[in-house]
């Protein structure tokens, strides 16, 4: 009943940057995975934000195109518009697709564009030192919400994948989380879906994946585990909101 | 008379804040001062640096390669940055944490176990403060009694941490008779 | 057939979320720090590990492998 | 091929195509929009690439990403659309990803108005972005020249891995001129696999690429960034282009300008000739790199006694000319902004006021 | 009030408050993010107005939108971030709304780094938006000027209805130093009833105030762009500013440099008088306007046998230093651009291979 | 049982440039008929977009601000957070508002700023020629859909209110039309209720309204109406899309 | 009471909307060009008019309007 | 030699299309030629024209205020024009919506009723080319021959409008005659 489990080849041999118990790493490893079991590396070309992800093309070993703050989506689909036989995928955190990248993600994916984008949502700035972002839960502490997020100044923390489900074209949306090894079965299933309707040049997919940020929200990273299930989860629900048909 | 001081150590150890108490120290003395963090890549991990540069007249650049004086509370600080320290200044080593020594002769290197020291304070937090101590007590760069008053505002918001941190001062000076 | 569990220590960054999803116990932090100047986990209990690869899937540093034993069994477990 | 009759701005389209880019994505702004227009027929009938982008930021991204893709690609835009692409500029200049971006100006600051205008000079030879950042720009002067230079662009964006501009005024796009095509440039991007992104695959190699503009190291980005600036001194060294008018004599004044303007500028130049005044002009085809020894040079003839930088601005291009003049000789401005084109009349009474 | 140690990032936040600006809008970025951060704590205690925007083009329009109400506003960011407010900049000196902009400038071009650099000068200076565009621009050298500069920032910008730019890197917002802040300013916006759009009832009015930088008819654009020039020149007859050190004795080279910079360049020259090379320097504390009288009258000095622009970037002030000499002297430059600083060292071998 | 009919006070006398029978004029006078019955006119500023109703500040008699394309949401914001006191609408097209103007218009709504938009769905930018616009609808021909809109290419039109009704934050968002008079007293009253939930503080208030363009449909007047009405409305469906609690 | 329904032919641009919503068909388009070049409506039939407005409300350019007559009643109906 | 026409009328008078045919015309019969249309504020409504600049060199500035001849479709249009033409030059009056003349004696005013002879035709729609016709049988500019060839290449895409647009210049000749 035993396992093996080894380092996935599309990922390099570097360590990563990022702080202890980061679920950033989890998701960089699913997505590796997922491109081994396709066997599609040697024609993928990643994406990289700009957030605490901007040096993730250190740690693949495919091609990678680092982004601007927030435009992934626009710089994926001029690359997939113009070599569509190539698989493009966007990874992007909250800061990155849903503020200053919100005109980007929707268009693209009113559009159809036949990309894949990874959404990781960690309530947070996390690189430039912890301001709140659209995702920031109600009341929560940031070094830009001092008091608390004011949903009454600020309004109510954006759901990403039940916005872009709310658009009229077809497309694959889930929400899924890594905080758990239950959940990052399930993660890395709609990773793996995502990427396969790209390859089958069905649509747009999109997985948003709730994620951590031990160091900006001044937890451990087990303790930032456990508020992420009790705080984001019930906000943040998990599941497919969109399939195409 | 300008002299600089480079504060250099792990993330978590408080190098900025004490840099800040010196700087602050010295211009309550009535100098000009320049408090020069390093930021950037390095600050994610890795160590962080932070140079004072306390000057009578008006400071130029507060960019400093070779700095008067050290306080190192690493060992990959201490390796990094020994060799640049100006000839007769202090260098001040965390006998805690750095086994190894200066391998300068031309410099005033004085081994204080901060770490050790701030554990039987009863919180290794206030390592910072005391090699602060230790470091001004030795170099002299302010007057003792100005440093005392500088933590105290320093934490007059956390009251309860100013006793600890008074203690760590006097346990310094101490370390560094 | 046998595995063989191995924690690089010096890809670890002592986060202990292995800790806490090991379904046996089976994890610890360590008291020794590593290179990079954190505490590793180390196997604690390593009789008890069903390599179920629970920790090996929570890990974010891919810090933890589980390979086959070879046909000569080779040391650690 | 013979002569046809066309708009500056289809004319535009079609010679993007003939230098084998046929991939465009733009955002409807007057007085450009029939680029667009053109292309949305031309291209899918090529099975090209046409999208329509959601705005110009979102634009200047998409070319980017097709660029990096190794792909010829370009878009065309006006002034306060340029002005939203300026970071995604500075992002290809830093990651050196070459295309080609053409900008029909027209009246400014802001909103301003949709007729000519030469106001985005020191824009694009100077601050499109942050950074130490500069295009190569090309400066058209009719609808024969901007299908040359359109079709020269693409290969020079790629033999420096630089973004190239082409500056037009609102009239290049919206008059129409007799054009003979070039041939269909037979030049395919050179060298891309070496720094595309175009997966390992196309490459057949097992090295893969990255394309990026960090360089969180300092002496690794200053490194970086002598390697652009060597780029822009060797544009300096072999693409200055500018065209001579009636200097073989003597002149007593020198007139810099370049674009519909300098078109104003050589009728005005043929009048006054009737009446015996001597004007020499100098038309700068780059505007960057500008032609600045050609005008040191011109400036200093005996003859010369005054330098005018005549242009459809406030006063943007007499900058260049003043550093170039090198105080030689007094360096005045003429201009007008905000749609009119100043005709010839106007320009030989300030020519003349000069002259005197 | 005495002297109190601080950031410099947080110091221009409170400098603003000071000038009696509660009201501010931004998007983080390093190495700037501190100001936002200590007004997020700071403006709601004062009943001001701290929001961040979702983007810095968002950012710079609610700017745009609080201005024309006549209301004193600013927002900080760094380089790629002002890029992205090239257009609504343009917009605001087109539809004449006073507003300040700090920019603490990181290494660039692209997403670069995030450590020190100047390589932001001819953008601001020249380039920032398109249309005849321009702002005033000063150029702090520590914490101290910055406050000093933010709090002249906002009369000057009411002044000339026009934004006003804060021209910093990164060294100047993360460093720290004492600072004695001015009293609170007692000026009010003057006269904005004239224009702002903040309701009749406010103004007590019946005329309706309507701000626009569109003027369909060429005319009425050309007259406009007649009014933003006069400011512009205006601008150069009254506000230029800059400092001298070691020029009232003979000196062999005359070094123009700002901001952190020429704090490094002091340092060479003092130590380099030591060695008895004696060399001058200006400091301009304006940078657009250029003092260039200065310039020019410093490097014709006898003595003076050459002049060196001294930025931490590729060489972009140096085209305004050559501009100013006008040829009188021959003009270096010395740089490095990636947020390493030159050290004085540096410096000095520099400019003792020019002596030489 | 017969009724008075006069101009609103809060429109000028000029005649508009609109082509004519574009329902951007009954749009305006509404916009003129509200604010004259809540008599807010002296404290109203006006934001107008940049599209063909760019000059609507020469047709109205308080303070307006004129936008750059897409910006109107922010500058609003801008405003109307430094002056609470103040109304503040803003009148936008849909190459404006839900093309380049996106991301703005999420966040604007989705931070429940106290602002009210006026949402003119025409199909297509009118100003610039005829473009195609992301409110295009399928296969219709445009000058940059010449084959007409391939919704496999470009994806479905969007719909704004439904996409905004989509987030968290409490917001009136509604849809109407002014192609017939029974559907312009409609109009007029959600138009009234989104200044009503202005002036109560309360929240954001958004109101799309489908209007005609048949200079560039390519349509009389009437035939433009008769289009909206069998091709339009069908796909945009009329109503209140969202109230506050 | 009685009502003045005006026209104002050279505000109006012809467009016909009005004249396609009026209930009782008084409106025609007319065939003199006013200052601008269009068409304008005309009241063809005055007498059949009921005052609705529905014209008014449909007018994109405020050319239609409606008074009660005044006191002394004057000319046009 | 350089002559210039200034083409003026209401937006939906087929004043661009006329323009570009006579531009065309000269193109084939190897001339430099420029065609400048006014674009902007006045396009929605109002008055439109557009200019074709004929030369035998190439050509200057493309911007003419002062065009050897125009043609005037509707009033607004001799009202704003007339004045600027050079003396000696072609004034064609449409004078089926023109009740006004030119007021010059030092041109060739030639009045034709382009509408009425349109309509005969069988469309209105055809005026601008009865118009062009008749400018050209007057002005010389180019032959006949070339317009007409010019005129079955622009409606070569929509044959069935040849013969009303061939028909409309064998009219314009004989009004000009
Ligand atoms: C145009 C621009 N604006 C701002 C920044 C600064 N910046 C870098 S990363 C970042 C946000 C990162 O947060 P997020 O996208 O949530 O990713 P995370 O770091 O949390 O993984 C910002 C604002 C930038 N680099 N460019
Ligand atoms: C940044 C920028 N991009 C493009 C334009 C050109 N432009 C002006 S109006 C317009 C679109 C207008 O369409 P819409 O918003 O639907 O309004 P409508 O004209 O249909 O009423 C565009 C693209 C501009 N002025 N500024
Ligand atoms: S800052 Fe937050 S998101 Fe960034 S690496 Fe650290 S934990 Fe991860
Ligand atoms: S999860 Fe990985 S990184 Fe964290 S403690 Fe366990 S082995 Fe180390
Ligand atoms: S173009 Fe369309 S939207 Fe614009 S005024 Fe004409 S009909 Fe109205
Ligand atoms: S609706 Fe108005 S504009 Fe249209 S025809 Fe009737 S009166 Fe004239």
């Amino acid at each position: 009943m035993g396992k093996t489990f080894q380092k996935p080849l599309a990922l390099s041999d570097q360590v990563t940057h990022y702080c202890p118990g980061c679920t950033h790493g989890v998701i960089h490893r699913l997505v590796a995975e997922v491109i081994d079991e396709l066997g599609i590396q040697r024609r993928t070309v990643g994406i990289a934000p700009v957030g605490c992800a901007v040096l993730m093309y250190n740690y693949f070993t495919f091609d990678f195109l680092e982004a601007a703050h927030g435009r992934a989506p626009a710089q994926a689909t001029g690359m997939k518009r113009v070599r569509p036989d190539l698989v493009v995928f966007t990874y992007q955190g909250d800061g990155d697709l849903a503020s200053i990248g919100m005109g980007e993600i929707v268009h693209a994916a009113n559009r159809g564009e036949k990309i894949t984008v990874i959404f990781v949502n960690n309530a947070v700035y996390g690189m430039t030192g912890g301001q709140m972002a659209p995702t920031t839960m109600p009341n929560q502490r940031t070094t830009t919400s001092p008091f608390g997020r004011r949903v009454e100044e600020v309004g109510m923390p954006i759901k990403m994948a039940e916005l872009l489900a709310a658009l009229q074209t077809p497309a694959y949306i889930a929400r899924q989380t890594v905080i758990k090894p239950k959940f990052i079965n399930k993660a890395k299933k709609s990773i793996k879906k995502a990427f396969e309707y790209q390859l089958a040049g069905q649509c747009f997919s999109f997985v948003e994946v709730v994620s951590t940020c031990p160091t900006n929200w001044g937890l451990t990273p087990v303790e930032a585990v456990r508020w992420a299930e009790e705080t984001m989860l019930p906000y943040y629900q998990l599941g497919e909101f969109k399939t195409p048909e | 008379m300008q002299s600089e001081v480079m504060f250099a150590g792990f993330g978590g150890q408080g190098i900025l804040l004490s840099a800040k108490i010196l700087a602050h120290a010295a211009m309550e003395e009535g100098r000009e001062v320049a408090w020069v963090p390093s930021y950037g890549p390095e600050m994610r991990g890795g160590t962080a640096y932070c140079t004072v540069v306390v000057s009578d007249r008006l400071i130029g650049s507060p960019i400093i390669r070779n700095p008067m004086h050290l306080v190192a509370m690493n060992r990959p600080s201490l390796e990094k940055f020994a060799a640049q320290v100006k000839p007769g200044g202090v260098i001040l080593v965390n006998s805690s944490l750095i086994d190894i020594n200066s391998g300068r002769s031309d410099v005033d290197e004085l081994r204080v176990p901060v770490n050790d020291i701030a554990v039987k304070l009863g919180s290794v937090r206030s390592a910072n403060i005391v090699a602060l101590a230790a470091f001004v007590a030795r170099s002299k760069i302010v007057a003792i009694d100005t440093l005392r008053a500088c933590v105290e505002t320093e934490f007059s918001k956390k009251k309860k941490l100013i006793p600890l941190n008074m203690a760590a001062v006097e346990e310094g000076c101490k370390a560094a008779a | 057939m046998t595995y063989i569990h191995v924690i690089d220590k010096d890809r670890c960054k002592g986060c202990g979320l292995c800790v806490t999803v090991c379904p046996k116990n089976v994890l610890e932090i360590s008291d020794q720090v590593n290179t990079k100047g954190y505490f590793p986990a180390l196997r604690a209990r390593p009789e008890d590990c069903i390599y179920c690869a629970m920790c090996c899937t929570m890990c974010p540093d891919v810090a933890i492998t589980i390979s086959e034993e070879a046909e000569a069994p080779t040391g650690s477990k | 091929m013979s002569k046809v009759l066309m708009k500056g701005n289809e004319a535009i389209g079609e010679a993007a195509i003939r230098a084998g880019c046929l991939n465009y994505f733009a955002y409807p702004i007057t007085p450009q929009s029939e680029v667009a227009e053109y292309l949305s027929r031309r291209l899918p009938e090529m099975g090209g690439v046409f999208l329509q982008g959601e705005s110009e930021v979102a634009v200047s991204y998409m070319i980017f990403g097709a660029a990096a893709a190794g792909e010829r690609v370009f878009t065309t835009s006006s002034s306060p659309g340029i002005s939203l692409m300026s970071e995604a500029i500075s992002y290809m200049v830093g990651a050196q990803c070459p295309a080609v971006l053409v900008n029909i100006m027209r009246g400014g600051p802001g909103l301003g108005g949709i007729l000519p205008s030469q106001a985005d000079y020191l824009q694009a030879t100077k601050g499109i972005g942050h950074g130490d950042c500069r295009l190569l720009v090309l400066a058209p002067a009719g609808v024969q020249e901007a299908v040359e230079m359109v079709m020269m662009a693409f290969p020079l964006a790629e033999k420096y891995r630089n973004p190239v501009m082409i500056l037009g005024d609102g009239l290049i796009g919206q008059m129409m001129e007799p054009v003979e095509f070039p041939d269909h440039l037979k030049t395919a991007p050179s060298n891309k696999n070496d720094w595309a992104v175009n997966g390992m695959e196309t490459r057949k190699s097992d090295r893969r690429n990255l394309i990026r503009s960090l360089y969180l190291d300092p002496e690794e980005l200053n490194e970086h960034n002598l390697i652009l600036k060597a780029k822009y001194d060797r544009m300096k060294k072999e693409e200055v282009r500018f065209e001579v008018y009636n200097t073989d004599g003597d002149y007593g004044v020198l007139i810099v300008s370049y674009g519909t303007m300098s078109r104003v500028c050589r009728t005005a130049i043929d009048q006054l000739k009737e009446r015996g005044i001597e004007v020499g002009m100098i038309r700068p085809q780059t505007v960057f790199p500008f032609p600045e020894t050609a005008v040191e040079e011109a400036a200093a003839k005996k003859s010369c006694r005054v330098v005018a930088s005549i242009e459809m601005s406030m006063g943007q291009m007499v900058e260049d000319v003043e550093r170039a003049v090198k105080g030689k000789r007094p360096v005045q401005w003429y201009g007008k902004c905000g749609g009119d084109v100043p005709t010839p009349e106007e320009v030989m009474t300030f020519v003349t006021s000069l002259a005197a």
